[in-house]
């Protein structure tokens, strides 16, 4: 047993018993501990097995830099990997999992790759593995039977499958100033923000507010740290421009001084209120941020350094402060610096035995001495630790006279009886943040420590997070001892043994220095070749070190080396809390006012877009063929019916309407007269075909433009950049009117009866109504608008009406048609009757395709320039050999299949494809199976024979090559 | 002639919902305006067009971009460049405009039907907002009559206008409308809200 | 110790591994080249060691102005596959598959290539027209594809959202097996380290600042190092190249750059096997051999050389992946970086002589010119030494956006972002 | 990345969509297709400040000429492409 539960002290409520389970068995911690605290409390030291060799591994540190104590939490089913115990607040029913051990954490087969150390060193897997082998096992076989073993063994936790039943949300938030780190320096900081009155928010990734201060022994104002702490954030409570977020991380620093945080709602409680999520993401627009983040400790490198009961000196105070979690036995303190003098105090006040502490450095501070006599223990300066003993957990440590200069040892190995040694490197300010936001950041030699780079965006960074590391001047009243912040340049202990950097990844000093040994001396090179610092820490206790180390080994600086790019983000964030609201709802669901309708009515809706569309409205028992060729039928034979609500409908109004349109359709529209509509084709500035639709002319200067489903709001989009920066001088205005107006398409022989006995309020014979034109009526007493135009190529009429009495209109519209069986179609049904005409849609517009390939060139005005006409004529866009729209009719009478090819020859390994493709259905009218293509050379084939060519689905078969004017050529049913 | 058929369906559920633990937190209403116009000036007739709007229909919208006007019958604000959005609670206000905006002065464009309207309104109303818009909802940012041309998410346009010290109006296309509700339900479920 | 197998890690592990050597030199640059590539990422490095290996060209270097690979070779997500729709780009493509099939024995540098498959999946039934399109295009080229049905992606796959109720259900999907993925870095030092053992100079912390001219001709290159001559001067700088042919005088490309984000979530044990990408927003992920979901989105869509990108597509990219698996909820987003990407007008490369007498240029590879690195180098390394193009990337030539030969297989125009 | 829109104030990228160069020259539509070759395909990709292009798509519509450093996004001005009827929205 390594650590203990003080009798008293610390902030957790003692009289709160709380229970919660770790790999199965129960255990009782207080309401205050976290998982880390509660579980050495009840005696556990090792927590986890590293990555690659499966050491047992303890708590090393306290908060976000923990890098061994990594859990995994199962809660509603949903499993949470890599969770830090020490950030685990731990509450009734928590259950907790240790990881990447088997079969225990006690005893870990994987543990024997110890063993293999000089084997899987660094970079060792570049180095075999590379085939080809005999046999079978040719190429990159080999690699990939050994890569199944080796990504078995690592990864860390295990996710699970099951959803996640917790919800997320989002909030933006806008303030004046914005603190990162309630530690005494983001207190003042946003005490004097809040007064000068700003708005103000002030965030801390900690349950409870006040940092460093909560298990500082220092005194302000004359009162302990933590109740002077206690009382600027009460008084920030109670003020209206400030908010405080406590449980929440600031991640991530983007432009705009734009800040994302992750606030953990719920995650310490048992259950979640109704409505509250389990975490809240925050996008923070800041006009300034005040970056108090603190400071990191960082450790000395040395053999042994990685036996549980080694941790961070202040990650050992804080423990005994914060959860009165103590050593149970003798405690050594090594250093290279002062502050751990003050957790030697710390410790020994709290009730710990100090038994040594050990300083690489010759002499230290009076301030030091005070602090070590008060500690008690022996005080060895100008010593070094060279190992540490003990089983899975630490017994004692072995010490020798050290020379800092030369880093060289002297005189006997001195073992000292320790249950806890306690290591302190030095500090390291959290630039984490600053570093996202600002340049590369200055190595200072005298704290050596990266200091925050010079901001790029607005932010500035104070105390700790500053390398202000003294109480005293970052809070005027603070009483702590005079203590020298700069520590020894001194981060590794070299002697025999695997000295461990990142303990999270197993990189050890010797892999640094076989990395550079092999020319890695880039510290990104050293990163990626070694993985140090790539681990859920993100080096958070490694990279200086490493850094160090690689140092030395170059015979560079620290300063030179540099160090690896900080990014976002700050700690691991869950994915869900960033997709946040969308967790669940990725996208909305557009919806035309027929909705209700076609599901009721048993339609199979599609998605299509953001839009549902009917596919069929299948009646029991009937396949998709079925449905769509009846559905189709009914419409060549009487009537049907289909939403075309979806359709993109773009209001063009004013004085230059007509100009506009003459400018971005291919054909003229100036000359259309007011009540009648037009087939437009738009071309893209490339000259290639974009987009077609009809537009309706409603008034002089009023049109009503629509535009395919697919392309509603890039055509909208297109047109307003046309017009806002090419022809600002046009009095155009552009609206989308996509749901304004509810659209139902009317077709087949009877449609005109079915709106005659319908429509009030205006004529519908060839006169009132001629083919193309455009009446308004009634029809249940609701205004509409009809126009005649025809996608099926029967008589047809599509009728809008205001999108509210969309239902209205629809049911009085099938009403009507009941005498003639009128029948509901979907997109199957609409498909197979412009198949049958040759229309084209998106499979054909595909954004390869010009207006010649489709043979829609008669809409190329030649009168007058148009978007995309200076580049519609280049010799590649002519060439005789592109795909050019054709007909197909199976010769096999079996389906043909959207997406096969066409070959020329008949045998099924023929290879020459001339086109594919696009559309296929069968045909009621024709009585076959037929399909549009695209084949090179096009148009001249038709009249020939060719075969589809589906290896994917095994369809082979000869096919026809016809126009695609497969139906009615000359329009007469629909003129008719 | 029927009473339009509101877009949200079965997803109006009237009543109260969510967590009531402070009381309630919002009521949201869907408002169903007789009218919605927008109106779009040229680039020199935008003095022109409110003055039309002042004398047709009395309302009095301000040149400041955003800014506007919330009324019991009537509201108008700015939504973009020469740009206004009108809604009545009658019906009609379209062809009033017409008739005081000639082609030549602006261009009057009927969205009665295109956009739904809810309300926002309680304590809690610029909390529930700022989880669906990147708006600062804060009086003092958004003042009383003004309004806000926003997005939620990339997909969904909203017209917001500020209609009451705690309560907004929201506009958006009427295809969206029941997924939106969906969102502002949720959104609200924290603080206990009341649809009616 | 030149050679590397599982003998040579055997002996050094005995002797503490103190006699390995550095995977290349560290070379001083030489006052002149046969040929000098502009850029150390994966096309330069491979350029160079085709130029050698395949052309015997070895006086040689390759100029990178920072650490090798820093650029997108060592920030992109991995993904090698060889499933394009038209020809152009199906032969190049496959051509590079079947480089990647014996790379790292080709270099003896393990790559870890895994043919792990590529997963495309379909959201609705006119979207599996689509891949059936491609599958069978990629088929007439000789190149392995399979529609699979959701039953099948579900044995492929467990913990992928196949239910009926999800947003955009899943229909189907197109399957390339030979497809998978490589680790990323390791190809940079590979193709280094073989280009170098050929005695190519390697040349880091070396910033091209200027072309050196004779008239119209380029004939070397000034350099943060000094001035180097060269007979050759090739440049694939990928989301540099603006920055870098304006120093040539070239003010205007069909090349736009711009930041691509990319993700990897904390290590897990094996999750997802294949690589899946989503066919009703823009998502693709697989899983590190390390243990970290590797996954991304779209590109911010602004022009930027920034390696930095914002949060809406951080935000997109979660949900997408969220969405399709459920699962990840509380798997937790470790890194998030940014890459600069040289759009072209059609998506697709530029791999050909000039556009000055003495240049060579290579560019255009968007989101995908990770998997096109071993062909990209392979066609660059002809192409400048036989003054022509191959036919493998005779059509990715510079010319073809004016002419209308664009090679578009999104269909986008020349809309960079959109490609 | 927040866009100041000369209507809205400042908003977030996310509302905005990028529309492109700014600083290619639009020829006529009846110019010579050289000049719509080079309007199409070509760009000058600057590195640091860059005329372009954004609608606001998720606000006023409007569309802008942003200047914006390509090196560090900061966003330099924002104005709009067709003179508005507006004043700044300053306040
Ligand atoms: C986030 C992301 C994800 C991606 N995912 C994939 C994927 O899954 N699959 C795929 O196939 N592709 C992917 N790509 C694309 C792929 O990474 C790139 O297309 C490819 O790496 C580009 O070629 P390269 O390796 O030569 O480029 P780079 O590695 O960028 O090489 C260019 C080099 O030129 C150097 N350079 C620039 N200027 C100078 C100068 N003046 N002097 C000297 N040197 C200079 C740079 O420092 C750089 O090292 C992705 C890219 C990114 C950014
Ligand atoms: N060498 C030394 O002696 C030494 C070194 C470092 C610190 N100190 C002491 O530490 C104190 C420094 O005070 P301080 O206020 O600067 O720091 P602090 O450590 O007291 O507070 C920093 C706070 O920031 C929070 N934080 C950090 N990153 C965050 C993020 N991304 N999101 C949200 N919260 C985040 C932390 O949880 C912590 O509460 C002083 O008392 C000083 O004497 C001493
Ligand atoms: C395929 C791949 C996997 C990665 N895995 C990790 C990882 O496990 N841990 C980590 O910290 N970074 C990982 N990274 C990201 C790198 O740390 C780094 O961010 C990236 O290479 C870009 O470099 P930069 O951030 O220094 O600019 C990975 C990158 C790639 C391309
Ligand atoms: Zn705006």
């Amino acid at each position: 047993m390594t650590m203990r539960r003080a009798s008293s002290g610390g902030r957790i409520d003692r009289t709160r018993t709380v229970r919660f389970t770790f790999d199965g068995k129960a255990y009782t911690g207080h309401a205050g501990d976290t998982l880390a605290s509660a579980l050495m409390a009840a005696g556990v030291s090792v927590f986890a097995r590293s990555f690659k060799y499966h050491r047992p591994r303890g708590v090393f540190a306290c908060g976000p830099d923990e890098p061994n104590a990594l859990v995994t939490l199962i809660s509603e089913g949903v499993r949470e990997p890599n969770v830090q115990a020490t950030l685990v607040e731990i509450f009734d029913g928590l259950d907790a999992e240790s990881q990447n051990r088997f079969p225990s954490l006690g005893f870990d087969i994987g543990a024997v790759n110890g063993l293999a150390g000089p084997l899987i060193s660094a970079g060792f897997y570049y180095k075999t593995f590379m085939g080809p082998v005999v046999g079978s096992i040719r190429g990159t076989r080999a690699w990939m039977l050994a890569e199944k073993a080796i990504r078995r063994a690592a990864g860390l936790g295990r996710a699970g499958h099951a959803p996640d039943p917790a919800r997320y949300e989002r909030v933006n938030a806008f303030c004046d100033t914005l603190v990162v780190g309630s530690g005494p320096a983001g207190l003042v900081a946003a005490e004097s923000a809040a007064a000068a009155g700003g708005r103000v928010i002030l965030a801390d990734l900690d349950a409870t507010m006040g940092g460093s201060a909560k298990w500082s022994s220092a005194m302000i104002d004359g009162r302990p740290a933590a109740e002077w702490a206690a009382g600027r954030v009460a008084a920030l409570e109670a003020m209206p421009n400030v908010r405080l977020l406590p449980r929440t991380t600031v991640w991530g620093y983007y432009d705009g001084n734009t800040l994302a945080a992750t606030e953990r709602v719920s995650d310490h409680k048992s259950s979640r209120a109704k409505g509250e999520p389990r975490q809240r993401s925050w996008t923070i627009r800041a006009g300034a941020a005040v970056l108090a983040t603190g400071a990191q400790e960082r450790p000395i490198v040395f053999p042994g350094n990685d036996r549980p009961g080694v941790m961070l000196a202040g990650a050992a105070l804080r423990h005994a402060g914060e959860f009165a979690v103590l050593p149970a036995g003798p405690v050594v303190i090594f250093t290279n610096n002062d502050s751990a003098y003050t957790a030697a105090a710390g410790l020994a006040e709290a009730g710990a035995e100090i038994a040594a502490i050990v300083d690489v450095r010759p002499e230290t501070s009076d301030a030091a001495r005070a602090l070590a006599d008060k500690a008690g223990g022996e005080l060895l300066t100008g010593h070094a630790i060279v190992h540490t003993h003990g089983g899975k957990a630490l017994s004692s440590v072995s010490v020798r006279r050290f020379t800092l200069e030369s880093g060289t040892f002297s005189g006997e190995t001195r073992r000292i009886e320790a249950g806890c040694l306690a290591v302190s490197g030095g500090w390291s300010p959290m630039i984490h943040l600053a570093s996202q936001a600002g340049g590369k950041p200055a190595w200072s030699e005298t704290l050596q420590a990266f200091l925050p780079p010079e901001p790029t965006q607005d932010w500035t960074a104070v105390g700790a997070a500053d390398g202000t590391f003294r109480l005293a001047d970052i809070v005027t009243g603070a009483e702590a001892p005079e203590l020298d912040p700069a520590p020894a340049p001194c981060l590794e202990i070299a002697s025999p043994g695997k000295a461990f950097v990142d303990f999270q990844h197993d990189v050890t000093a010797d892999d640094v220095r076989l990395a550079h040994r092999e020319g890695f001396a880039s510290v990104e090179h050293l990163k990626r070749y070694t993985t140090l610092g790539m681990a859920t820490d993100q080096g958070r206790t490694s990279n200086i070190p490493g850094m160090a180390i690689l140092a030395a080994a170059t015979g560079r600086t620290i300063a030179e080396t540099g160090t690896t790019r900080f990014r976002p983000p700050f700690s691991p964030v869950s994915i869900a809390a960033i997709a946040a609201d969308r967790h669940g709802d990725l996208r909305p669901e557009r919806r035309t006012p027929l909705h209700d309708w076609h599901v009721e009515r048993g339609a199979i809706m599609q998605p299509a877009g953001l839009w549902f569309r009917p596919r069929i409205y299948g009646d029991p028992g009937e396949t998709v063929e079925q449905a769509y060729v009846r559905e189709a039928k009914a419409v060549r034979e009487r009537v049907g019916i289909v939403d075309v609500s979806t359709l993109g409908k773009i209001a063009v109004q004013g004085p230059d309407a007509a100009a506009f349109l003459d400018r971005v359709y291919t054909n003229m529209f100036s000359t259309l007269k007011v009540g009648r509509a037009r087939y437009g084709l738009m071309l893209r500035e490339d000259g290639f075909a974009y987009d077609d639709g009809t537009t309706w002319r409603l008034s002089e200067t009023d049109f009503l433009m629509t535009t395919t489903t697919a392309n509603a709001g890039r055509v909208m989009q297109n047109l307003e950049y046309w017009l806002d920066t090419a022809w600002p001088d046009l009095r155009v205005a552009l609206t989308s009117v996509t749901d304004q107006w509810a659209g139902a398409a009317v077709a087949g022989p009877k449609s005109r009866e079915v709106l005659a006995a319908c429509v009030t309020g205006t004529g519908l014979d060839d006169d009132a109504l001629p083919f193309m034109g455009i009446v308004h009526g009634e029809i249940a007493g609701v205004p509409v608008m009809i126009c005649r135009l025809s996608f099926s190529g029967e008589l047809a009429y599509e009728v809008y009406c205001g999108a509210g009495h969309g239902r209205h209109v629809w049911e009085a519209l099938m009403e009507a048609g009941e005498p003639h069986h009128i029948v509901p179609y979907g997109l199957e049904a609409l498909g197979t009757l412009r198949i049958e005409k040759g229309h084209v849609t998106a499979t054909e517009i595909d954004g390869r395709t010009t207006a010649r390939d489709l043979h829609l060139d008669w809409m190329l005005s030649g009168k007058k320039p148009f978007i995309g006409s200076a580049l519609m004529d280049r010799e590649a866009l002519l060439a005789p050999d592109r795909l050019g729209l054709v007909g197909l009719v199976s010769l096999d009478g079996r389906a043909l299949t959207a997406g096969a090819h066409i070959v020329e020859r008949g045998d099924r390994e023929a290879r020459d494809s001339i086109g594919h493709v696009t559309a296929v259905c069968f045909s009621p009218a024709l009585g076959k199976y037929v399909g549009l293509a695209l084949i090179r050379g096009g148009k001249a084939r038709i009249g020939s024979r060719a075969h589809l060519s589906d290896p994917l689905r095994d369809r082979f078969g000869p096919v026809e090559i016809v126009s695609h004017h497969f139906f009615d050529p000359d329009g007469s049913r629909m003129h008719g | 002639m029927a009473e339009p058929l509101s877009p949200l369906g079965d997803a109006w559920r009237p009543g109260s919902h969510g967590n009531f633990r402070d009381g309630t937190g919002v009521t949201l209403t869907e408002t169903r305006p007789g009218s919605i116009v927008q109106v779009t000036a040229w680039p020199d007739t935008d003095d022109a067009v409110r003055a039309a709007i002042r004398d047709s229909v009395t309302l009095d919208l301000p040149a400041m971009p955003g800014s506007g006007v919330a009324g019991e019958a009537l509201s108008g604000f700015g939504i973009g460049p020469g740009r206004y959005l009108l809604a009545g609670s009658t019906e009609g206000l379209e062809t009033k405009l017409r008739a005081a905006i000639a082609p030549e002065t602006g261009a009057v464009t009927d969205l009665s039907h295109g956009r739904a309207a809810f309300r926002i309104q309680g304590e809690s109303a610029e909390w529930v907002l700022s989880k669906l818009f990147a708006l600062d909802f804060a009086e003092a940012a958004f003042p009383l009559g003004h309004g806000r041309a926003t997005q939620h998410h990339h997909d969904i346009t909203a017209l917001i206008q500020r209609t009451a010290p705690d309560g907004f109006d929201l506009y958006f296309f009427r295809s969206f409308a029941r997924s939106f509700w969906h969102a502002l339900c949720r959104a609200c479920e924290d603080v206990g809200y009341e649809v009616r | 110790m030149k050679e590397y197998s599982a003998f040579s890690v055997l002996r050094n592990a005995f002797t503490g591994n103190r006699d390995w050597k550095p995977a290349w030199r560290k070379a001083e640059p030489k006052p002149a080249y046969d040929v000098v590539i502009v850029g150390g990422g994966g096309h330069g490095l491979a350029t160079a060691y085709y130029l050698a290996s395949e052309h015997g060209l070895t006086n040689v270097a390759v100029l990178e102005k920072g650490w090798l690979g820093s650029g997108n070779v060592g920030r992109n997500t991995t993904i090698v596959r060889s499933n394009y729709l038209l020809p152009a780009n199906t032969a190049f493509y496959e051509h590079s598959m079947k480089l990647w099939e014996e790379l790292s024995h080709e270099l003896n540098y393990n790559v870890m290539f895994s043919q792990r498959g590529v997963l495309n999946l379909a959201h609705s039934p006119s979207q599996m027209d689509d891949y059936a399109r491609r599958g069978n295009a990629m088929r007439h080229a000789g190149i392995d594809a399979e529609l699979v049905s959701p039953e099948r992606i579900a044995r492929l796959v467990p913990g992928l959202d196949l239910s009926p109720e999800a947003r955009f259900p899943v229909v189907g999907g197109l399957l390339q097996p030979r497809g998978g993925t490589a680790r990323h870095d390791a190809v940079a030092w590979g193709y280094a380290r073989g280009a170098d053992r050929r005695g190519v100079d390697i040349i880091e912390n070396c910033e091209v600042t200027g072309f050196l001219r004779e008239g119209e001709r380029v004939v070397g290159v000034a350099t943060s190092r000094g001035e180097i001559r060269a007979a050759k001067v090739a440049v694939a700088v990928a989301g540099s190249t603006g920055q870098v042919m304006k120093l040539a005088g070239i003010e205007n490309l069909p090349i736009e750059s711009h930041v691509l984000q990319a993700f990897v979530s904390e290590a897990l044990k094996p999750l997802i096997d294949t690589v899946i990408t989503f066919g009703a927003g823009h998502l693709y992920v697989s899983q590190s051999d390390k243990g970290g979901l590797v996954f991304g989105g779209d590109i911010d869509g602004y022009n930027s050389y920034a390696q930095r990108g914002n949060l809406p597509v951080v935000e997109d990219v979660m949900s997408e992946l969220v969405a399709l698996f459920p699962g990840v909820a509380r798997v937790r987003l470790l890194r998030s970086w940014g890459g600069i990407m040289d759009m072209s007008m059609d998506g697709s490369p530029i791999i050909t002589t000039g556009p000055l007498p003495g240049m060579y240029l290579n560019s255009g590879w968007c989101y995908g010119g990770f998997k096109a690195t071993p062909a990209s180098g392979w066609c660059f390394a002809w192409t400048i030494a036989r003054d022509e193009p191959h036919p493998l990337n005779a059509a990715f030539s510079l010319d073809r956006f004016r002419r209308g030969l664009v090679i578009d297989e999104k269909g986008q125009g020349a809309t960079p972002r959109l490609h | 990345m927040l866009i100041p829109c000369p209507y809205c104030g400042p908003r977030d990228v996310g509302e905005f969509t990028y529309q492109g160069d700014a600083n290619r020259v639009r020829p006529a539509l009846d110019a010579p297709r050289a000049e719509w070759e080079t309007f199409v395909y070509e760009r000058v990709n600057t590195a640091g400040p860059h005329r372009e292009h954004w609608q606001h798509s998720g606000g006023c519509r409007a569309h802008l000429t942003v200047v914006r450093d390509t090196l560090t996004h900061h966003v330099l001005s924002a104005e709009f492409v067709r003179p508005g009827p507006v004043a700044k929205a300053g306040s």
